[in-house]
């Protein structure tokens, strides 16, 4: 079985160097193809190891080498697979397997093509590395290594000035959550002497909680980052700027979720310090809501769904905050499926709309994307969580959960965000699909994308339909090292009144959304009244926190590091060492004119000398002679 | 031979370069680098020699000088020493064979193999005049680089340089002075041996003013904050051979002898004056790193970088145990392989443009993609990233420290932030973008001596990055005894709780031979 | 009595001759009242028993010295009364006097003179140019030796360095030899 | 009335202090020359003085060696002045100035 573990994390890798081989060349074909067909051999070896794991295996555990050793340290380059890892496996291979392939067409023409398929295929190695290691620096490496091929490839497009401010953003702002990660790591260490998951959590409960407390938060401040939790969130929006399928795969599937599956892989570590997962969860909850707000009134279809990305996660990090670890899991898993499958119909979207973002200059687009729309319906229908989708299985449960645990406020919250859910998508969706034929005006003339790259995502499409089946099946598998309750609400009546309840509202949100923009037919120029209230601009400047940041942060640093330089360093540190300087260079240079080369001055000079020898003479020698009585003097004067 | 090898590495291209001067103008290239080449290959050999698992002293070599006064030239290495003459070696040959068109390329080849010496001379050397020759010596043929292949504010800069370090090592001279006096008065003899000093226990109030003029000169060589000024001119006028030198190595002796010399010595004023220290290495990090951010400069950018890092290594140094100084000496090794190209890498581009202005470049990626790559896979080793070189450096310098000081290492681990501000930014105005400029249109890639400069540096931040151990592990071994004898020779409580114990259950192994306090 | 009579009388005569000396402005007078003082100073060596030490000092300043001095006073105008630019007085005399009262400080202090022991005393019924040769051949010779060699050699530089070109007489010379000489700026 | 060493000592301090006026009130080389003859003679009084009030031969023979030098100065400065003035036609000190800094 390790055969498997190391095709499945290595063959992506060299998938990798492969392409990375041909970056300086022009387009090749063949890159892409060998890529894809590399990243679909991991996603059979993972598949394989699934396999293994599902018919009760153990847990595969390789040591593969040292990789630093000092002192007491001891961090080997070791993987382990086991139900959670394996679950993450399937969901990064397949994703990417499906991105990988539908990539071949939406980079068609793209001179990039080859160094993009090096990007990809490397982001997936450092996924793999993330979810597989058994330790938290294995982890780290991962983390980081996800964090800079994300860099990498929302700044694809480097000549675009925003592009790579976004990249540079999201970089910078998951550096800052690095940090916190970075800490808590070092916690563990000092801690437990060891950095080894399972080491590490058979020593944790001996220690006391406020150190543990300590440990989950920074680990948490990590996640946050990489999650994009409120207030580290804004990188997410903008890294939209990147190609489609790079949102999808990272931006939706699977880099985002790696906080999650942070939270999920120390759940042991979690369920000892429930005054964190409250907050988590809390925290969740209203990311959740605050997400999906911001989705309500956006104009950019990526950004759109970005924030429903961002929404989910927050129903994710509500889920594993309450201790229902295996639902987080799983709602991770189907959210990736139709997340994924909504991106990529996104991209061909903007593939037939040339770029074109803003929902509202489209209209009417399923009479020539009928798939895609078809697609784009079912997603979305599995993110509002109707039954029988993939959505209704695990965000029910998360709800549940909430309600389970008798966190009435957070259910409250999650199931007032599942209608907004509901309403943004279909919002969206009805403006795409339904409606005038807007993009008229602009003469753009849509078609539909490959039809290979719509085979590739049609296995995300049954996948979102019927995820829910695996329910059962995924909840015996990880049972075994998550702590897994099954969240059943006491009296069956209450539960089918929840249940039902719930897709009434959220069905109701959906229609709501297809009466007012189906039949939209214009588009919005700023001047109707409602894009003037206060809540629209409120809503659409994204609670003006990127102002915020630009304002109070970003220009304040920037204006801070000109001063340091320009004032600080130059006129104080380095003026005072030049000062140094010139007072001795002066002293020299006034004292230089004593020299003036005339005898007679040098003799009052040389006199004067004498005077001054003189008088030190004196005074020397009546300090010898009392020496005592000075001495007497200064300790009464307290020297 | 083998018994001799450090003094041959010493003197082997101090001869060469004397020799030099009867080489003909033409063939000074060749001569060098295969002169280089050679040095390189000794020192390897005396790397694949060099028992990792001894922790003492290896290849010593004693000849007495002025036995009256115990100056003695004594040579070795051990795990501390031996990766930064192996790195001298190497800059020294990667930087001769990317001389470009250089005027005087015999002076600077000449120059160069001078500075060779006395770079191996101070990190093999153990006895303190030696050290103190060499340390001064080393000045001379930078001052000479800076001055006569510089730009238009050379004479400034090197002034500046020279005046500026020498004034900081007669400081320390006048420690060692001290030092070797009371070693007198403790034991009746003249010693300016290193290892003998290393016996000697010290009263904490001693310790402390040895430590404080030992740490002037240390500090301007490093450069620490506020000392650090020189730096930027000095780099900034440099010819790029100069920079490369400068920030690979002789930044090094600077946190080199803190850990030869201070640590050992003073472990209770190491321990005393860990929380200052401590913050002036973070305000080091995050401010040279903000000052970095503002400059227009890429080579600018670069030498703040520099000081930046050192911070970390300052701070792993005196995390004063096992983890964070391990950590600290192989960040030195990191950051000169790191600086070292990115320096280089600087250069490749001042040769085609002959100009540093980075409002002069943006784009760069489309014409240049090879070069964008292998400045861009730097670039990440700069910030930090694993699986490169620097992150193992900076990884183990701050959870080393992380054991001393919760906060302090919060605000120190900011660096991964900042670091990645200032050069993220730096990279995007240089290579992202469309090419504005007409004059860059039509550059060059990386041209195949660039190649060869610069493909082994990848290789190696690579390389070390997946697979420290090689270098870790000697480095280990001597560290652990040098906190060993920190922590027997630590007399004040609080030495003694802030260097870790590092032979727990069993009894005291390691000599320890402590000869009366002096008075 | 007869002691302190001559030494007041020969200190205000000592005083007022190198008073004058350094403050006229005839180069004539100055070597005169020069010369006169150090004459005043031999009698504090009489009186104070240093008969040799009084007879060379007058062989050798008022002899030799003073001679060098007029000869070297031929070479310039010293008839001309010397004009000298002058400085801030004050200063001249504050540095002299407070120069004076240290050392005077200085001489009163009794831990200088409690100190000082006879290292050759002087040797009772002997004349003083007898113990003064006594010394010097034997404790002092070396010194006494270098001295010579000094003064040859001062006396050597002395012809060297005034009496070049001494082979060269104007009066000899005819009228163009003197113009092609100051041509070559050999006479000035 | 005694005479006592003390007298001796004010008197040479006195003649020293006037040897200084000279000294720096002087701008004529030859003149200037003067003025530190009195400077040595001023000095040889106290060592005379002392000579006879501890009746050790040293001072006197420091006395001694002391005219000595002098004679050799004056034998040597008085050639230099000779050829400087041959040179410059002025022994005044406020023309010689080539050793301005």
């Amino acid at each position: 079985m390790e055969k498997y573990l190391y095709i499945a994390l290595f063959a992506p890798l060299v998938s990798s160097l492969f392409s990375a081989l041909f970056t300086a060349t022009p387009k090749k074909l063949f890159t892409g193809i060998i890529a894809s067909v590399l990243i679909f051999t991991s996603f059979v070896a993972s598949t394989i190891l699934l396999l293994h794991i599902l018919k009760g295996g153990e847990p595969i555990h390789v040591t593969l080498m040292t990789w630093m050793a000092t002192g007491d340290l001891y961090i080997p380059f070791g993987f382990v697979v086991d139900q959670i890892s394996v679950t993450m496996m399937m969901v990064v291979t397949l994703v990417s397997t499906i991105v990988h392939i539908y990539s071949i067409g939406y980079m068609d023409h793209d001179k990039g093509f080859n160094r993009f398929f090096a990007w990809l295929s490397a982001f997936v190695f450092s996924m793999m590395i993330l979810v597989m290691s058994d330790n938290y620096a294995g982890l780290f490496i991962g983390w980081e290594g996800v964090g800079l091929c994300s860099w990498g490839l929302i700044g694809f497009w480097y000549h675009k000035e925003i592009a790579t401010w976004a990249s540079n953003e999201a970089f910078i702002m998951n550096r800052i959550a690095d940090l916190g990660m970075l800490i808590g790591i070092f916690l563990v260490y000092w801690n437990t002497g060891t950095l080894q998951y399972d080491e590490a959590f058979a020593l944790m409960p001996s220690l006391d909680s406020a150190t543990l407390t300590w440990i989950g938060i920074f680990l948490f401040i990590g996640a946050m980052g990489k999650s994009a939790q409120f207030p580290l969130h804004t990188w997410l929006a903008d890294a939209m700027e990147g190609p489609t399928p790079v949102s999808a795969l990272i931006h939706a599937a699977t880099m985002v979720t790696a906080g999650v599956y942070l939270v999920v892989r120390s759940n042991e570590l979690y369920s000892l310090i429930p005054n964190v997962g409250l907050f988590i969860a809390s925290l969740g909850a209203f990311v959740a809501l605050f997400a999906a707000s911001m989705a309500l009134v956006n104009r950019d279809m990526k950004r759109i769904i970005a924030y429903s990305t961002l929404s989910q996660l927050g129903y994710m990090f509500a889920a594993a905050g309450l201790g229902a670890y295996w639902v987080a899991l799983f709602h991770l898993m189907a959210h990736a499926f139709f997340k994924a499958l909504l991106f990529l119909g996104a991209g061909n979207v903007m593939h037939a709309m040339h770029d074109e973002l803003d929902p509202f200059k489209m209209g009417g687009l399923k009479k020539v994307m009928k798939w895609t729309w078809i697609m784009m319906t079912i997603a979305s229908l599995a993110l509002a969580g109707i039954f029988p989708f993939a959505g209704f299985f695990s965000k029910d449960t998360i709800l549940e959960a909430a309600f389970a645990e008798h966190h009435f406020v957070i259910y409250g919250v999650l199931l007032f965000t599942a209608g907004l859910t509901a309403f943004y998508s279909f919002r969206l969706v009805a403006l795409i699909f339904h409606g005038e034929e807007r993009y008229k005006i602009f003469g753009i003339h849509p078609h539909e994308a490959y039809r290979f790259m719509l085979i590739a995502m049609s296995p995300l499409l049954i996948l979102a339909m019927i995820a829910g089946v695996f329910q059962e099946p995924f909840f015996a598998m990880v049972e075994e090292i998550l702590s897994a309750h099954e969240y059943h609400i006491h009296s069956h009546t209450t539960l089918w009144i929840m249940l039902v309840g719930t897709q009434l509202f959220v069905a109701l949100a959906i229609l709501y959304a297809y009466k007012k923009y189906a039949t939209w037919s214009s588009v919005p120029d700023g001047t109707s009244p409602i894009e003037n209230s206060f809540f629209y601009k409120l809503l659409f400047n994204q609670y003006y926190i990127p102002y915020f940041y630009e304002t109070y942060i970003v220009k304040p640093y920037r204006e801070a590091s000109e001063l340091f330089w320009t004032k600080v360093d130059l006129k104080i540190v380095d003026a005072t060492v030049d000062g140094i300087a010139g007072i001795v260079y002066g002293t020299g240079e006034k004292t230089r004119q004593m020299q003036s080369g005339n005898l007679s001055t040098m003799l009052k000079w040389m006199v004067a000398g004498l005077v001054g020898l003189l008088f030190l003479a004196v005074a020397f020698g009546l300090a010898a002679r009392y020496s005592d009585e000075i001495i007497v003097f200064l300790s009464a004067l307290g020297v | 031979m083998l018994d001799h090898i450090l003094s041959l590495l010493i003197f082997f291209p101090a001869l060469a370069a004397l020799f030099g001067f009867m080489i003909q103008k033409e063939s000074m290239r060749a001569y060098g680098i295969s002169v280089a080449a050679i040095e390189f290959a000794l020192s390897l050999w005396l790397w694949f020699a060099f028992d990792g698992n001894v922790a003492g002293m290896q290849f010593m070599e004693n000849l007495p000088l002025v036995p009256s006064f115990g100056i003695n030239y004594i040579l070795g290495v051990d795990g501390i020493s031996l990766f930064i003459i192996i790195l001298a070696a190497f800059f020294t040959m990667i930087g001769i064979a990317s001389l470009t068109d250089t005027p005087n390329v015999k002076n600077m080849i000449i120059t160069l193999l001078f500075l060779q010496m006395t770079m191996v001379g101070v990190f093999a050397a153990l006895d303190a005049i030696i050290f103190y020759i060499f340390w001064e010596l080393s000045l001379v043929p930078m001052l000479y680089i800076i001055g006569a292949w510089g730009g238009p504010l050379r004479i400034y800069a090197s002034i500046k340089f020279f005046l500026y370090t020498f004034a900081g090592s007669l400081v320390m001279l006048v420690g060692m002075l001290f030092m070797a006096y009371f070693y007198y008065q403790a034991t009746g003899v003249w010693s300016f041996a290193i290892l003998d000093w290393y016996r000697l226990i010290l009263p904490e109030s001693l310790q402390l003013w040895l430590f404080a003029a030992f740490f002037i000169g240390f500090a301007i060589k490093v450069p620490m904050f506020p000392f650090h000024t020189w730096l930027p001119y000095a780099h900034g006028q440099a010819p790029t051979i100069g920079s490369v030198i400068l920030a690979a190595i002789l930044l090094k002796m600077g946190t080199y002898a803190f850990i030869r010399f201070s640590l050992p010595m003073f472990p209770d004023a190491a321990a005393f004056f860990m929380v200052p220290i401590a913050i002036i290495a973070i305000i080091m990090i995050v401010y040279t790193a903000m000052v970095a951010y503002a400059q227009k400069d890429v080579k600018q950018v670069v030498a703040y970088s520099s000081i930046s890092h050192m911070g970390v290594i300052i701070l792993g140094t005196f995390a004063l145990n096992v983890e964070g100084i391990s950590g600290s000496i192989f960040l030195m090794i990191a950051h000169g392989v790191v600086s070292g190209a990115l320096f280089l890498l600087v250069g490749v581009i001042y040769d085609r443009r002959h100009t540093k202005m980075m409002s002069e470049f943006g784009g760069l990626a489309h014409v240049m993609p090879r070069y964008a790559t292998i400045f861009g896979v730097m670039l990440m080793a700069s910030v930090g990233m694993p699986l490169t070189i620097n992150f193992v450096g900076e990884f183990l310098s701050l959870l080393g420290f992380y054991q001393q000081s919760h906060i302090l290492t919060l605000l120190a681990g900011t660096a991964i932030i900042v670091g990645a501000i200032y050069m993220l930014a730096a990279y995007k105005k240089m290579f992202f973008g469309e090419v504005t400029k007409e004059e860059n249109k039509n550059l060059k890639d990386v041209n195949k001596r660039e190649w060869v400069a610069l493909l082994p540096l990848a290789v190696i931040t690579i390389w070390l990055g997946i697979y420290p151990n090689p270098v870790l592990a000697p480095i280990d071994n001597s560290v652990k005894s040098v906190v060993q004898l920190m922590h027997n020779k630590a007399t004040t409580e609080l030495a003694k709780d802030r260097i870790p114990n590092l032979v727990k259950p069993k009894v005291v192994i390691i000599e320890k031979t402590i000869i009366e306090e002096v008075h | 009595m007869f002691e302190a009579i001559a030494f007041y009388l020969f200190a205000f005569l000592t005083i007022v001759m190198f008073f004058i000396t350094v403050t006229t402005s005839q180069a004539l007078y100055a070597l005169s009242a020069l010369a006169a003082g150090m004459i005043f100073i031999s009698a504090f060596f009489f009186i104070l028993g240093a008969d040799f030490l009084g007879a060379v000092q007058i062989i050798v300043y008022t002899g030799a010295v003073m001679a060098l001095y007029a000869f070297g006073m031929m070479f310039f105008d010293s008839t001309r009364e010397v004009k000298e630019k002058q400085g801030n007085k004050y200063i001249i005399v504050g540095l002299s006097t407070l120069a004076a009262i240290l050392v005077v400080v200085i001489f009163s202090a009794p831990m200088v003179s409690d100190k000082i022991v006879a290292l050759y005393p002087a040797i009772d019924g002997v004349g003083n140019t007898q113990e003064v040769g006594l010394v010097l051949f034997t404790k002092y010779l070396v010194p006494f030796e270098v001295a010579a060699i000094m003064l040859l050699v001062a006396m050597v530089a002395g012809i060297v360095l005034a009496g070049k070109k001494m082979d060269l007489s104007i009066t000899l010379m005819s009228d163009s030899e003197i113009e092609e000489q100051k041509n070559k700026k050999v006479l000035s | 009335m005694e005479i006592g060493l003390n007298h001796y000592l004010v008197l040479s301090t006195i003649l020293f202090a006037i040897g200084l006026v000279g000294v720096m009130r002087r701008k004529n080389l030859l003149l200037l020359f003067f003025a530190t003859e009195i400077l040595l003679n001023a000095v040889n009084i106290a060592f005379a003085a002392i000579s006879h009030y501890y009746g050790d031969l040293t001072g006197q023979m420091f006395a001694f060696f002391v005219i000595a030098i002098a004679a050799s100065e004056v034998a040597v400065g008085l050639g230099l002045l000779i050829v400087w003035y041959k040179r410059h036609s002025s022994i005044d000190l406020d023309a010689l100035t080539t050793m301005k800094g």
